[in-house]
């Protein structure tokens, strides 16, 4: 650890700064497990927007402060404004159920996903902020014999690309996740199941906060409650945005908005192919551990892991329609918890304690959209659908990497725009890739 | 849970409805003199409103109709429902979600 | 192999005239009335079209000539043939005569003589659902267990009809009584036990009452 | 064990009743109608737990479900986590515990029942109080249909912690009165233990009833132990009440702290005296009732203490006649004690000495906050209202309604007026014609002082670090001044920072006030700062609450064809296909899968099988166009198709991509038979259903899906035709080639049932398939199987139907494509038509990417060795040139789609998508298996009988 000595990586050995004696009156031995690493005493100031800036990324969620995080540390380019029309990282990085992993199918994706991943094994130290990045391992449940065919496929691409992977078969199963029902005489068996044991959690808004600071620490103006409400063009160029905290003029444009890009790129003339959906989450009350692993089914629609202070974090499915309301339907819910009980058995008394909407945008074929843009200093980031959080540092490296160059970072290459007029897609979905 | 009101059946849970995405987006009259750039808009690029939206919907458990509504994306309330090859309603006002006094 | 038959109580059963005997897929739930506290009786297979038509129309005046009503115009209504059958409302376009009185391969062809001519079509879907009878006193709790159709007599009187979800199954529901007592349930045959099964279930309260 | 701080007599508990239960290993009687908390008190017991992160003590603090400190484990009759000592019930046998911060699961499954109900009604009527009692009156006497859903286990609301009278008589008897009569009405529904826990869109809110938790092990097992109702409402009246706010000092949380309001509830519901010696600090007016009634009760009330420097005249003589002494301008600084307070530090507001109180009840009253959550769900704006100094409601919304203390009224007069308002409000916008209720008379209300504002209490020394706000969560005036220090300004942020409202309660006494703290930290008001969400649920609900019925086998639908039963007794092992139950072998005695399917292929291939094929999908086309709309679906003509014919054929999305595959048969000149595969066969409809609807309605042409009016049964080998011949030739059928050619249908009768025979085959072999209207499905199978005897006829599940397809290169759409696959890529250019200007799809086929040379193609593996059986899934390579494989990331040519061990063949064989397949014949590439590389020739994609002689045999 670094700069903040307090923290450690091993939630179970997270300690609050010591109670002084009085507050101890009367006292048991404090819940193990329950207990998180305080935040730093200073994160980030909050200024006024400058007149100008080289660039300025629209978006203050995880993606938009790791760009700036990495404009900064690996470009120099510090006269950065990140601008977030509410408040920092309240949109996707406040509601998503942070499942980090690269078990995707195909090379683009594993290559950028897995670069991603390798960042989070080091981002605690880069951030020095206890990001609690917790590499407990993913199982993804097969049910049919068609899963199982989908999931050797991914398990084996996976190695080869070197993204650490395996099949396990319902033994197997049951020695990483004891609680998963793996009887045979359920609706949908249990068949077997891939196993990443490098995937992980991460608290998100430590995360969040994390890149926060740096990027604060590097002179770069993180400004709030600024929502861009046009853009100043000349010709083939944005030399101005537009905001209700004024106008700023810019060297280049970063749009990093998830749900609500094509809010911007419908100013810019711009047509983007994605549609933005609610994406429901939820989690229990706090539970003594049970669930030492994460687990997802695609079959049976559940996604699961125990957080860090012990509450069960739910993934429900995208809600059909578009949608910018940050709710979903309660049905989703309701069919989510009908499969996690039929998975998890044990989980019938755990309750449901809060449940919350995001919006994703997604895209044809299931894979993000990074890159160039016509415009020659607007850039573009999105389409992540549910698998933004998870790429946080490893887009937010491509994407700085490609403002900074003026062209697409080789990871950032196979997503851009134009794929879908040539018709070379990474159909995510197609190759029966997993949600979140 | 909503409730859609099926130009035919009348109001239903949202659960007996499928969602077919954005309305008037006609199959291009002869996709073979479209350039790829032209077919790809066609194929995959569909408005991504905020606000109200007009979009398909197939009242898929019950009479198996298709079905044009216009909703506000952001409240998700139905704003109007018409039958396929009717033009998109004009509506009086824009709707507000939430305290109306 | 075949030698543990199936009880046929609800079904046709062997014909004494030489006919291929028929099974019903419910053959097998011989207790469902007595397992749904007396709420639900699997009825006899029975011939069932489904009728395409433009109404008003030729197509759909050929209908009723054969049939010996109109289509009813209503969406989510039904109608009683002469019969003794019923025309149910499933479509703009779309209706579904169920007939005890004939075979399918002689309504279905009589049908669709009349109506393709005149732009309509029919089509045999007799093995396509079965019948559930429920009625009584239980009958609009067990709905109320699966089903978000409002089923108040009020509302859903004798002739309505309601194409919509019972628990998971796709149903055709049937008001026949206005007392809110008496139902029919149409249900895909290959979901028939699910739905059986679900309504034996969801009858564990009043069959334990009764007990 | 008796119980010293019940009352003699009073209260709601049935004081006959006694029930025995078990907390933290000690065992207790408590009387029917107790909650634990009550319970609890009435033997003097505070402390029920201690906190999540510093361990400090925590008792009862309030007498309902805003408790934040009373949390407790249930452990009998069934581990429930989680729970709050002041909304459980206690029956006999219950065991419980404290918890700090974490419930524990039963390491078992549950097999409580959970079920579920709908409910349409004209007026749902949120809480039982007397604002929610005059509503669902109001609405049942004018033929409203009603849902009256209160939470507690009984209806009265906060009249069932008061003394107050209703048209002269104790309120509670006006509410029994009330409740007897929606019994009788018949169309009122009227639930008790039942939480509103959610409001959606158009009126629909969801409950949940809890129906045997208070019966413990007396619950009857066939009894859902909680029920959701789904209630869809046309209009709906919150009428919730309002939740006591606390104010913030230090050691704020010491057992014995209680919200004052709940110590009436208390002494009035549950006959419990909440301490011997009280003082009580409070910001308002409301806070005396509780003095004043206390001290009635026989507790010794040390001290009003009141924050106004002015305190109400008619209070102070109230208290002044009772001996009370009233501290004007004072506030409670701190507590001493340790497990339990033993004084309160009360000094002047505007300094001055502290003066330790004795007392071992420190009441509390900072307010009132009315309970907005389910108005705010809705999306119901909120306002700070500074007179109240609460947030209220702004409004109405267009089927929502809030009265009584719900909308900020405070007196019980109000409460009465606004729910019998408001429900006739509702019910006129409804159309119904409304039957008045007069408004019961209730006693003049004293005059009210205007209440003071205060979130927190100086600490003497400045120390904020014992100030708690979120007692579940530990988290102190410190905590959010350390945020605010951070540079945060959003209360959200706050939130996150210092887990302030997270917990359990979900902020339900800690919201509002930390809004305040912050405003107050910042400069400002409340209203500037704004609340955090109000989420559902407003109280936790049970996983398996939420999964109802759809568990186990009900989780989803099991569809069966109408052989399951044939299927079960010939001892079929069986696969998942979508909802389907599919045969997938039909081992004998002994048998594993491997030889299981060998045998079955064997028979396939040399004699005769016969395979349930009911699953497919089957479309009735009908209509002048017909053949119009399957030539702009399929990639290729249909329309030509002569009646009697029958054609492969495939369909695409627009993206060019093969979405589906199967026959087509012509039936008639205007109609066909288009059968999908299983799984695509609602997915096939729906396609075609929707381009005809929306682009092409047009066309003259009507779909109906026929999957189970017909049963199919592929009967497949070389002896199929002795088989066909044998069943159906008295029925006057030629099966000889010549009359009954290859891609051919014919009808037939066999004892008055109408079959349809096709020629068709997915094996390669000699085979018909036999549709007969489901009715005699049994009947025609066991005629087929019958018939077969003497061949050998050999059922066979999906398993076998994959080999003998695979051996013939016929992909399995969803097996062999993904999603990315063109028709082109199967190497199945001969059906995309060449003739018609379009189909969905064709121009796709045009794309940069559809030209490139290197696509997958589907090609045919065979393993080098003879031996290995590929895995389905295994990726193919191209080794570096040093013979091994390069290191990650390994450049892969594609994989194995399908693959098996051909009893035909006598070796193992695969198919696969691989980058420039068909050129790459004769080829060898490697199959990484397992750490070894195996060496496969690749092969076109068509292993047996490739002129096709067996099946035109």
């Amino acid at each position: 650890m670094t700069t903040v000595d307090a923290f450690s990586t091993d939630p179970a050995d997270a300690v609050p700064h010591t109670p002084a004696p009085d507050r101890l009156n009367g006292s048991s031995p404090r819940t193990p497990g329950a207990e998180l690493p305080e935040h730093p005493e200073f994160l980030w100031s909050n200024p006024d927007p400058q007149k100008a800036y080289d660039v300025v990324v629209i978006g203050g969620g995880g993606h938009g402060l790791a760009t700036a995080h990495y404009l900064a540390k690996n470009h120099g380019i510090t006269n950065v404004a990140v601008l977030e029309k509410g408040w920092l990282a309240g949109g996707n990085t406040a509601r998503n159920t942070t499942l980090i992993r690269s078990n995707y199918l195909w090379d683009e994706s594993a290559a950028i996903y897995e670069h991603s991943l390798k960042l989070w094994e080091g981002l605690e130290d880069d951030l020095g902020y206890p990001i609690l990045f917790s590499q407990r391992g993913v199982l993804n449940l097969a049910h049919t014999l068609q899963d199982v065919r989908d999931s050797v496929r991914r398990v084996e691409a996976n190695v080869l690309n070197g993204v650490d992977a395996e099949w396990l078969e319902p033994d197997e199963v049951r020695k990483v996740c004891p609680i998963v029902n793996t009887s045979t005489d359920i609706r949908y068996p249990v068949l077997g199941a891939t196993y990443q044991p490098r995937a992980g959690i991460a608290k998100h808004d430590y995360v969040a906060w994390g890149f926060a600071r740096r990027v604060d620490e590097a002179g770069i103006d993180i400004i709030q409650d600024c929502e861009v409400t046009g853009f100043v063009r000349d010709g083939n160029r944005v030399t101005g945005v537009r905001t209700t905290r004024g106008d700023i003029a810019c060297g280049k444009v970063a749009l990093a908005a998830a749900g609500s890009t094509s809010v911007l790129t419908d100013m810019l003339g711009l047509r983007v192919p994605i549609q933005s959906h609610p994406l429901q989450a939820l989690v229990s009350e706090l539970l003594e551990p049970v669930h030492p692993t994460i687990v997802m089914s695609n079959a049976v629609h559940v996604y699961v892991s125990q957080a860090h202070k012990g509450e069960l974090v739910m993934g429900a499915g995208v809600d059909a329609y578009n949608g910018y309301g940050q709710r979903g339907a309660f049905h989703i819910i309701e069919r989510q918890m009908a499969a996690a009980v039929e998975l998890f058995p044990v989980f019938a008394r755990a309750h449901l304690l809060r449940t919350w909407g995001g919006i994703v945008d997604t895209t044809p074929d299931a894979s993000p959209i990074v890159g160039r843009t016509p415009y020659d200093n607007v850039f573009l980031n999105c389409g992540w659908g549910t698998g933004g959080f998870k790429a946080t540092p490893g887009v937010g490296w491509v994407f700085a990497d490609t403002i900074a160059n003026d062209e697409p970072h080789p990871y950032a290459a196979p997503f851009s725009l134009d794929r879908f007029v040539t018709g070379r897609l990474v159909d995510e979905h197609g190759a029966a890739a997993v949600a979140h | 849970m909503q409730m859609i009101r099926c130009p035919w059946c009348g109001p239903r849970e949202e659960v007996e409805f499928h969602y077919g995405g954005q309305a008037h987006v006609p199959y291009p009259a002869e996709p073979a003199a479209l350039s790829d750039e032209e077919w790809a808009h066609y194929v995959f690029f569909r408005d991504n409103t905020r606000g109200a939206f007009a979009e398909r919907w197939s009242h898929s458990a019950g009479c198996r109709r298709w079905f044009n509504a216009l909703r506000d994306t952001v409240s998700y309330r139905f704003l109007a429902v018409y039958r396929p090859g009717d033009p998109r309603p004009v509506l009086d006002q824009t709707p507000t979600a939430g305290a109306s006094s | 192999m075949a030698d543990a038959a199936p009880s046929t109580t609800p079904s046709t059963g062997p014909s004494s005239s030489g006919l291929l005997p028929r099974t019903h897929p419910l053959d097998v739930r011989p207790d469902l009335t007595e397992q749904t506290a007396g709420a639900v009786v699997a009825k006899p297979l029975t011939t069932a079209v489904q009728v395409r038509a433009e109404l008003p129309g030729p197509a759909a005046d050929a209908a009723a000539r054969v049939l010996g009503v109109a289509l009813p115009a209503r969406p989510g209504t039904w109608v009683a043939t002469p019969a003794g059958g019923r025309v149910v409302w499933l479509g703009p376009d779309e209706w579904l005569v169920l007939d005890p009185t004939t075979t399918p391969w002689d309504l279905e062809p009589r049908l669709r003589e009349a109506l393709a001519p005149a732009g309509g079509a029919a089509v045999d879907v007799s093995a396509q659902r079965v019948v559930l009878e429920l009625s009584g006193p239980l009958a609009r709790d067990l709905l109320a267990a699966g089903c978000a159709v409002d089923t108040h007599p009020s509302v859903f009187p004798a002739g309505r009809a309601a194409q919509t979800l019972l628990a998971q199954a796709g149903v055709v529901l049937l008001a026949l009584s206005d007392d809110g007592r008496h139902y029919e349930l149409l249900v895909r045959s290959s979901f028939a036990r699910y739905l059986a099964d679900w309504l034996v279930d969801a009858a564990t309260e009043h069959r334990a009452r009764r007990a | 064990m008796s119980a010293p701080f019940r009352t003699a007599s009073g209260g709601r508990v049935e004081r006959s009743v006694p029930v025995s239960f078990t907390f933290g290993g000690t065992s207790y009687e408590g009387l029917r109608g107790d909650t634990l908390a009550s319970a609890l008190l009435a033997h003097g017991v505070h402390q029920v737990t201690t906190s999540i992160k510093l361990g400090r003590p925590r008792g009862v603090g309030a007498a309902w479900a805003e408790d934040p400190s009373s949390l407790v484990q249930v452990e009998e009759p069934f581990p429930d986590p989680m729970q709050l000592a002041t909304t459980t019930e206690v029956f006999d046998g219950l065991v419980a515990h404290g918890v700090p911060g974490q419930g524990r699961l039963a390491d078992i499954g549950d097999s409580a029942r959970y079920d579920s109900r709908h409910l349409h009604v004209d007026l749902l009527v949120v809480g039982a109080g007397p604002a929610g009692v005059q509503a669902a009156l109001t609405a049942a006497r004018s033929g409203a249909r009603v849902a009256l859903v209160d939470e507690q286990s009984e209806p009265g609301g906060s009249l069932l912690g008061t003394t107050d009278l209703v048209d002269g008589r104790p309120a509670l008897e006006w509410v029994g009165d009330a409740a007897a009569e929606l019994a009788a009405a018949p169309e009122v529904v009227h639930l008790q233990r039942t939480t509103v826990f959610g409001v959606y869109d158009d009126g629909f809110a969801l409950a949940v009833e809890r129906r045997t938790d208070h019966l413990g092990g007396a619950a009857p097992r066939e009894v859902s132990r909680q029920r959701v109702w789904r209630i869809r409402a046309r209009r709906t009246v919150v009428a919730t009440g309002a939740h006591e706010r606390p104010v913030v000092f230090t050691d704020n949380d010491r057992p014995g702290t209680m919200l004052a309001g709940s110590a009436r509830t208390f002494l009035h519901r549950y006959g419990v005296l909440a301490g011997t010696r009280a003082v009580v600090l409070t910001t308002n007016d409301s806070a005396y009732r509780a003095a004043v009634e206390l001290a009635d009760a026989g507790v010794e009330v040390a001290a009003v203490v009141d924050t106004r420097p002015q305190v109400p005249a008619h209070w102070a003589a109230e208290c002044a006649g009772r001996g009370i002494e009233v501290r004007s301008g004072s506030a409670v600084v701190g507590t001493r004690g340790t497990d339990r307070v033993t004084h309160a530090r009360v000094a002047a507001r505007d300094g001055g000495a502290v003066d330790d109180v004795a007392c071992d009840l420190l009441l509390v009253s900072g307010g009132w906050n009315p309970a907005v959550h389910l108005y705010s769900q809705a999306r119901g704006k909120l306002a700070f209202d500074t007179s109240l100094g609460a947030f209220l409601p702004t409004g109405r919304l267009d089927d929502l309604l809030v009265a009584g203390a719900a909308a900020g009224a405070q007196e019980l007069a109000t409460c009465l007026r606004q729910g019998g308002a408001a429900s006739a409000t509702a019910l006129v916008e409804l159309g119904l014609d409304v039957v008045p209720v007069p408004v019961p008379s209730t006693p003049a209300a004293p005059p009210v002082t205007a209440p003071d504002l205060v979130w927190t209490v100086p600490d003497v020394d400045g120390d904020t670090s014992r100030q708690f706000v979120d007692l579940q969560r530990d988290a102190t005036v410190a905590d959010v001044q350390r945020a605010l220090g951070a540079g945060l300004r959003s209360p959200e942020h706050v939130k996150r920072y210092t887990t302030i409202g997270t917990a359990h309660d979900q902020g339900k006494t800690s919201g509002v006030v930390t809004s305040g703290i912050i405003a107050e930290l910042l400069g400002g008001g409340p209203d500037d700062v704004g609340t955090t969400t109000f989420r559902p649920p407003y109280t936790p609900v049970a996983f398996a609450t939420l999964a109802g019925r759809d568990r186990g086998q009900l989780f989803d639908p099991v569809r069966t064809t109408a052989l399951h039963d044939w299927h079960v007794r010939a001892g079929a092992v069986w696969e998942d296909v979508g909802q389907w139950k599919r045969p997938r072998y039909y081992p004998l005695a002994g048998e594993d899968v491997e030889t299981a399917v060998l045998r079955e292929c064997a028979a396939a291939r040399t004699g005769v099988g016969i395979l349930d094929g009911s699953t497919l999908g089957k479309i009735d086309v009908q209509g002048p166009d017909a053949g119009e709309l399957l030539d702009r679906l399929y990639t290729n003509l249909m329309s030509s198709l002569a009646v009697g014919k029958v054609r492969y054929g495939v369909m695409c999305g627009a993206d060019g991509m093969v979405i589906d595959d199967g026959t087509v048969l012509r039936v008639a000149e205007d109609r066909f038979l288009v059968m999908t595969t299983t799984g695509g066969a609602a997915k096939v409809l729906d396609w075609m259903e929707e381009w005809h609807q929306t682009e092409w309605p047009e066309l003259g042409v009507h779909l109906a899906s026929v999957t189970e009016q017909w049963s199919a049964f592929p009967v497949v080998g070389p002896r199929s035709r002795d088989v066909i011949q044998a069943v159906f030739g008295p029925s006057g059928v030629d099966a000889a080639n010549e009359a009954f050619g290859f891609m051919t249908w014919q009808d037939t009768v066999l004892d008055g049932a109408p079959v349809r025979l096709a020629r068709i085959s997915f094996s390669g072999e000699l085979a018909w398939e036999v549709h007969v209207s489901s009715w005699h499905a049994v009947a025609v199978w066991e005629r087929l199987v019958e018939a077969g005897r003497p061949y050998g006829i050999t059922p066979y599940g999906t398993e076998t139907m994959h080999v003998l397809r695979a051996e013939k290169g016929y992909p399995i759409i969803g097996q062999d494509t993904d999603g990315t696959v063109t028709p082109q890529d199967l190497g199945m250019a001969w059906v995309v038509s060449k003739k018609k200007p379009d189909f969905v799809g064709k121009r796709s086929f045009a794309r940069a990417d559809n030209l490139r040379e290197d696509r997958k193609q589907l090609v045919g593996l065979l393993p080098v060795d003879r031996t290995t059986v590929l895995p389905e899934g295994s990726q193919v390579v191209e080794l570096a040139e040093s013979g091994e494989l390069p290191p990650p990331p390994v450049p892969m040519l594609g994989h194995v789609t399908s693959s098996y061990r051909s009893a035909h063949l006598e070796r193992p064989f695969a198919l696969a998508l691989v980058k420039g397949g068909r050129a790459r014949a004769g080829q060898l590439v490697h199959v990484p298996v397992k750490g070894r590389l195996v060496a496969v020739e690749v092969t076109g994609p068509v292993l047996v009988d490739p002129e096709g002689a067996r099946r035109d045999g």
